[in-house]
């Protein structure tokens, strides 16, 4: 088993994590240069032309690498707006993307929680009612089909003439996104165990609640956790589609709204950028205390 | 803001609360109320002001049906479609005078005069700000379902890029913003052909100011909505005077930090161009404008933005109590 | 260790077997049926038992792989629900007995929570029933002595060999002492000294309490050494061929194994067994 | 006959509160007496449902429980229509605010036409080719990395990052690279539904049983083989999760992607356009659409998991 | 004690034991050691173990539970590796021996893949070798008919019994018919009558085709009637207490087991098991 995935144990760099690593970052960042170019020179090309302007190749480089408003904007001109809104402002100003990051995570975060909790009492209640499952599954999973943009501002109106501001609007829509992958890995993590078990257990006539504590909890593990890492990821992109209608409130997602408004492509990306980060980081978050549960649990490697 | 109303709120405990929703983010178009909140105008007439930014999807009418706002500033169009649907607004004074919106045209694409958009592909916004468009093809006869001798009509996003892309031969652009996106991207105003719908007759009633009719019926909120008015209206006199100072007000306002100074005071000075011209003074309904609107979207041929002509739609009794 | 196998004191006369109480019924069932519908058609598993176990006894199923041993034993266990028959333990429906947890079972696999450490899965069923922390820790550490595992407290099921997590599992259906104890094949992975020990043992705790225990085993000398009763079963469908009282006394010993009666019954039980044996 | 009775008394309250919301439209709420009718029948339902429920798992025809099965669901969603019905109509909730589900469903029926061309620009094409193309091309990461450590090290995380970019975010980008039309959507489904089937699929291939991995190896297989005929199958429960919530994800998806720049046809276009007119029963009904077909495709996807997963514990312990 | 490595060579008794090609070593153990390492410090699983096992042969074997037989077994099969010492299968690694498909493997548990029938499964290796589909059922048929399944082929591995379990995965391993064989107490959830049954196939099977068998087992009688040498292996840490050679015939009766060589094998077994018998 350990043989079966280790094909390429004979070489050590082959296994080194930065080499590859740093391999794959290279590739990707010599293709995203060619596809830069080959996206803005067609821009360009056409503004030339349609001007009556005359131009060479080497003029269309550096053209291509130096737009204000680019198609695609190279990763250096993406580094340089990072730089300056991350090192070169204050943390708490609103031109800070340090400043919009915490916004978007408070709310992801308290969505996310907030989620995963409904999610996990969902499946609790639809693994052990039958009445629940047969009535509440199926709208659980209608409910997902229900565009969140669209209802999104609903929310916000709503919560807001209740006099609910602030993050708990956008928690609350990163809770509608991120809790039904957790109920849905839930019930079928808690079905899980193995039928032998389930036996044992009844042998003992342990009551559904120590069923659960003992059994059903722990296998559902590895579902848990699986399920996790998507509503976590689900979870911001949840505040980020809750801070659009409030697009004037800061956070990520209006960075990206005010972004897009305003054709600042660079801006648009940096803030992609920043959200691509805080979601890794967040998922290797859950990573990490799936490691940790992992290892309490015995299961190594 | 949310933490400006409540430091406002904990100092001036008598002041009378009062929350408007605007409908876009915060920017130099509603530079009138963020100065009159700044320089205090609000405070001097003993309001406790709360200005809530919209965004491309806050319905300000669903905020006010909602409870969240007293007031809201809305377009004409929007707010009579929201009466028909049973949210009896009430415009109770109107700021733009002028309408700001325009189809920015490709001189290369052959478009130089209103009949040859025939056959090209335009960039129109839509969430009730498509009906000047409608109705001015409406008026042309021109069909907008991209058949033989039509246009082909694409959402527009939030933006002008379509244009620099290839994917629009127009679109739909305001003079105080996306047209000076335009000329940022790299065009010039010789390449363009523009079409402002306020010179082609189809223009409509812009940013105005809206309650609702059972709100109208308390006398106390009456008083506080001619003191608003009367206090934004002398907002809208400074950004006039000062629009320089007005952007930078307006960006201390802005959450997102993504706005420019130089692009906001841009906006401002041709937004104060816009509340000018009007016979009695910004915040005044021209009834005829109102006229104009109404016919104006009654008259879309297949489905009529509203189908009744509406009553009551608006007062001038805010406007004569705050003695503008 | 020393093999002297000699657990009791001594070694008495039939007298003491069948005590007044005995007359106590623990398990009556009577012309039970059992169809497992598949996809391949139905599976007669068991059909038209009739089997009465006193209480106090130790009963051995023995038979051919597939005759019904196990099902029947999970029927006992309300782990199935026969098709037809009826069947009462302790004088209750199998539910109420489960639900009374009257009785421990061994499973023919070792069923142990990969997830938990052998002392800690000893503890599942200590934990269920509510004991105390120190009591569970007691019952831990005298089950798992008992059946050789004081050293393996802190491992992980897959970290022990087939014959010792099968002798966790033993060591956590007796750790919580209960009335009843249904075994299938509790001993079948061991090596025969480990076995012969675990059979006194087994032995001794039903001598010392007065256990029923119903016992699933493929090896006839130890159903003849355990029993008071031997069930011999034969296949498709799976029903009851004989049952052979035992001759010998209560108290045992591994010398018995010598003794003509101990011949004569295992004689018994491998014709009983040959007679009708088909493999399936 | 109890549950019957239980039952026949649950539909009783039930058309009690229909009744009311009928014929006292807007004044019911302000009479105390009446008002405490509506626990009455939420109760009643309630039991009506579990008596169903029961009915359900004893009934010895399967026509009879399949009926009997979507009879539950539908007096669940039936009472929360009523409730939503009482509210609406009882608080006089403006309809630019919230419309009755009786005039949701009457604009279903009158637009049909518009819906259905919504649909299929929406869900035939940027949804179905986006979904399809996600899932499989997450499913082929997943391959290709858990075979290969040196990919899983490379480009797990880089893979992670890219999978975390918001869709609001990206949805702009594709349409600026994609075009107006439906294939910018579709880009957006890919990306969408990429990450969770990436993450359930690696997951479901290192949840097989090593004693399995064990015999495979004394077969001295190929890697190819063990996928087949251990990983995959061990993985397949994993897998459909994922094919489900990408299913729902995947229309979410395509209709947010369409509210930054469309032609002008779409569930996404009409559902922000009616907005702005106001027609929040238009938006309902389009709501509706997304509904029935995210149902629909869901209950798709889960018979067809029963059918595959029928050795699974999950399965076989009902 | 003597650690005789090579247990083939002197053998003299029988013309028929010890033909010409049976001098070359089918595996080859020298001084192997394995550790493993736990949450709870490292276990000796084997240490230095030394064994030569010569084509043709048929080596039990045999020691108390947790000793070390599986993992030795394991070993052999490249499911391991050894912490250090050297083996050789075939003249080459355990690992090119694996990739040859040179064995099969019959593990201790049945290991079926439950999202298969019994038949289908019997298959896996036969697919995965690329035999026809021809060839693939008759090899299923032939060897579900020797272990008695005839009538289950289309039954998945949860609806049977535990010693039927076993025996498919019995067939499975012999349907390829591997030059060696390792099984890991194959036999062990069987009734007397089966084992014997399938005792004698096997066997037969040895003896028509001269394969190389490698046997875990914890019946004394059974290692006795099948091999040629039985290994006594002792616990904690893993090693060989003995190695036994059979005096008996290639050919063999069920019947050789009342033969006075039979019980005097037997009883040499048993001491050396007794010896050093520790339980754990
Ligand atoms: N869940 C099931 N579904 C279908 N058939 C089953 C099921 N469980 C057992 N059977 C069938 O019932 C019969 C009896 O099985 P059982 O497990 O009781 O045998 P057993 O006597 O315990 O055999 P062994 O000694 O091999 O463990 C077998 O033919 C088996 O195939
Ligand atoms: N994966 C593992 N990790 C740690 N220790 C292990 C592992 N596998 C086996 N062991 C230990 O190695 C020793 C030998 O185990 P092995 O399975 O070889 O015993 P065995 O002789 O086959 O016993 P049985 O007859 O009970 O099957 C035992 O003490 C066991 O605890
Ligand atoms: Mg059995
Ligand atoms: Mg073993």
């Amino acid at each position: 088993m350990k043989r079966l995935t280790h094909p390429l144990s004979i070489d050590s760099l082959k296994n080194s994590q930065p080499a590859a690593l740093l391999l794959v970052l290279i590739a990707l960042t010599i293709l995203w240069y060619l596809a830069a170019f080959w996206l803005n020179s067609d821009l360009l090309i056409k503004g030339y032309e349609r001007r009556g302007m005359t131009w060479d190749v080497s003029r269309l480089i550096s053209d291509a690498y130096s737009m204000k408003r680019p198609l695609l904007p190279t990763p250096d001109q993406i580094g340089y707006e990072l730089y300056k809104s991350i090192f070169e402002t204050k943390i708490s100003s609103k031109r800070s993307l340090v400043y919009h990051s915490g916004i978007t995570l408070s709310s992801t975060l308290l969505g996310f929680l907030l989620g995963a909790f409904l999610g996990i009492v969902l499946a609790i209640g639809i693994v052990h009612s039958r009445t629940l499952e047969r009535s509440l599954m199926p709208w659980v999973i209608t409910s997902q089909t229900i565009p969140i943009l669209a209802i999104a501002p609903m929310i916000i109106v709503v919560l807001g003439a209740m006099n609910f501001t602030g993050i708990l609007p956008k928690a609350i829509i990163s809770m509608y996104l991120s809790f039904f992958p957790v109920t849905i890995g839930m019930v079928k993590g808690l079905r899980a165990p193995d039928t032998l078990h389930m036996e044992l257990l009844a042998t003992y006539s342990a009551s559904p609640e120590q069923t659960f504590r003992k059994l059903r909890w722990p296998s559902a593990m590895p579902y848990l956790f699986a399920s996790l890492k998507i509503a976590i990821a689900a979870s911001l992109v949840g505040a980020i589609v809750g801070e659009l209608p409030t697009g004037a409130q800061g956070g990520l997602g209006s960075r990206l709204l005010s972004g897009s408004y305003y054709g600042q492509t660079i801006q648009i990306w940096s803030a992609l950028v920043v959200a691509a980060i805080l979601g890794s980081v967040l998922v290797a978050l859950v990573g990490y205390f799936e490691k940790r549960v992992n290892r309490r649990m015995g299961i190594t490697g | 803001t949310l933490t400006c109303s409540a430091l406002a709120a904990s100092m001036s405990q008598a002041a009378d609360p009062l929350t408007l929703q605007l409908k876009w983010v915060t920017q130099a178009q509603f530079a009138g109320y963020y100065v009159a909140l700044e320089k205090g105008f609000y405070e001097d007439e003993d309001l406790d002001m709360t200005i809530k930014p919209g965004g491309p999807d806050i319905a300000p009418p669903q905020v006010i049906a909602g409870g969240g706002a007293d007031v809201i500033v809305e377009w004409m169009p929007a707010a009579l479609a929201s009466r028909e649907k049973g949210l009896p607004l009430v415009n109770i004074g109107q700021i733009f005078n002028k309408s700001g919106m325009m189809l920015t045209c490709l001189k290369s694409s052959g478009i130089e005069k209103p009949m040859d958009v025939k056959d090209k592909t335009l960039g129109v916004w839509f969430f009730g700000n498509e009906y000047p468009f409608l109705a001015w093809m409406s008026k042309m006869a021109i069909a907008t379902d991209g058949s033989e001798g039509g246009v082909t009509v694409l959402k527009q996003g939030f933006n002008v890029d379509p244009i620099f892309q290839g994917q629009a031969d127009c679109v739909s652009t305001m003079v105080y913003n996306e047209y000076g996106q335009v000329l940022d991207g790299g065009l010039m105003p010789s390449e363009l052909t523009v079409f402002s719908y306020q010179e082609q007759g189809v223009a409509m009633l812009e940013d105005g100011l809206y309650t609702t009719e059972d709100k109208l019926k308390d006398s106390a909120m009456v008083d506080k909505l001619a003191r608003f008015l009367k206090a934004s209206v002398k907002g809208w006199e400074w950004v006039a005077n000062n629009p320089e100072e007005a952007a930078e007000i307006v960006l201390e306002y802005d959450d997102t930090g993504a706005q420019t100074l130089e692009h906001q005071v841009r906006m401002a000075k041709a937004v104060a161009k816009l509340i000018e011209g009007n016979s009695k003074g910004v915040g005044y309904l021209d009834p005829a404008a109102y006229d104009r609107t109404v016919e104006v979207l009654m008259s879309g041929d297949s489905s009529p933005v509203i189908t009744t002509k509406p009553s009551g739609a608006w007062t001038h009794d805010i406007y004569e109590k705050s003695g503008l | 260790m020393s093999m002297t196998a000699d657990v009791f004191e001594k070694s008495d006369v039939l007298a003491e077997f069948n005590p007044p109480q005995s007359a106590r019924k623990m398990i009556t069932i009577e012309d039970l049926s059992l169809v497992f519908e598949t996809n391949d058609g139905p599976v007669n598993a068991l059909s038209h038992i009739d089997l009465a176990i006193e209480e106090g006894g130790f009963v051995s199923f023995i038979g051919p792989s597939g005759c019904g041993k196990t099902t029947l034993l999970r029927v006992i266990a309300d782990l199935e629900r026969p098709t037809s028959g009826t069947i009462l333990v302790d004088g209750t429906s199998p539910e109420d007995a489960r639900l009374n947890r009257l009785y421990g079972y061994v499973f023919q696999a070792p069923a142990l929570f990969p997830w938990r450490t052998i002392a800690s899965n000893c503890k599942v069923p200590l934990e269920i029933f509510g004991l105390s922390k120190e009591l569970q820790q007691q019952k831990t550490d005298k089950y798992l002595e008992l059946v050789g595992l004081q050293d393996f407290h802190n491992k992980f099921p897959w970290q022990l060999s087939g014959g010792m997590q099968q002798r966790a599992s033993i060591a956590r259906a007796l750790s919580f002492e209960p009335q009843l104890l249904l075994m299938d094949e509790p001993f079948g992975a061991l090596d025969e000294i480990t076995r012969d020990h675990l059979n006194l043992e087994l032995l001794k705790i039903w001598h010392e309490t007065g256990k029923t225990v119903v016992f699933v085993t493929h090896s006839i000398p130890e159903a003849v050494l355990l029993s008071t009763h031997i069930v011999v079963m034969s296949p498709r469908p799976g029903r009851i061929a004989k049952i052979i009282k035992s001759p010998l006394a209560k108290k045992r010993t591994l010398a018995d194994r010598e003794s003509p009666e101990f011949v004569a019954v295992m004689q018994e039980v491998r014709e009983a067994l040959a007679n009708d044996h088909r493999i399936d | 006959m109890k549950h019957v009775t239980i039952i026949l008394a649950g539909f009783v309250s039930l058309l009690l509160s229909l009744y009311l919301v009928s014929n006292y439209e807007g004044v019911y709420l302000q009479r105390p007496l009446w008002l405490t009718l509506v626990p009455v029948m939420l109760v009643g339902a309630w039991f009506s449902m579990v008596q169903l429920t029961i009915l359900a798992d004893n009934v010895t025809s399967k026509l009879a429980e399949r009926f009997i099965g979507v009879m539950v669901p539908a007096l669940f969603a039936f009472v929360l229509l009523v409730l939503w019905q009482l509210t609406v109509t009882g608080f006089s909730v403006p309809k630019v605010l919230l419309p009755a589900p009786s005039t949701i469903l009457t604009t279903f029926v009158t637009h049909i036409d518009v819906l259905s061309k919504d649909f299929a620009q929406t869900w035939l094409k940027a949804v179905l080719v986006g979904w399809i193309i996600g899932c499989a091309s997450g499913f082929i990461v997943a391959l290709l990395i858990d075979g290969s450590p040196f990919l899983q090290k490379g480009f797990l995380p880089v893979g992670n990052i890219m999978s975390s970019i918001p869709i609001v975010g990206i949805a702009p980008i594709m349409v600026m690279w994609f075009g107006f039309d439906w294939q910018s959507k579709a880009a957006v489904v890919v990306i969408m539904t990429f990450f969770p089937m990436l993450v359930n699929t690696l997951a479901g291939l290192q949840a097989r049983d090593s004693l399995h991995l064990d015999v495979l190896q004394t077969y001295a297989c190929k890697r190819h083989q063990v996928l087949w005929y251990v990983q995959l199958p061990a993985a397949l429960p994993f897998i459909f999760n994922a094919l489900k919530v990408n299913s729902t994800l995947a229309l979410i998806g395509a209709i947010v992607a369409e509210f930054f720049g469309t032609p002008i046809v779409g569930m996404g276009f009409r559902i922000s356009t009616e907005v702005g007119r106001m027609n929040m029963d238009m938006v309902w009904a389009t709501i509706l659409v997304a509904a029935l077909a995210g149902s629909i495709s869901y209950g798709a996807l889960a018979l067809l998991e029963s059918k595959l997963t029928f050795w699974h514990p999950s399965r076989r312990s009902k």
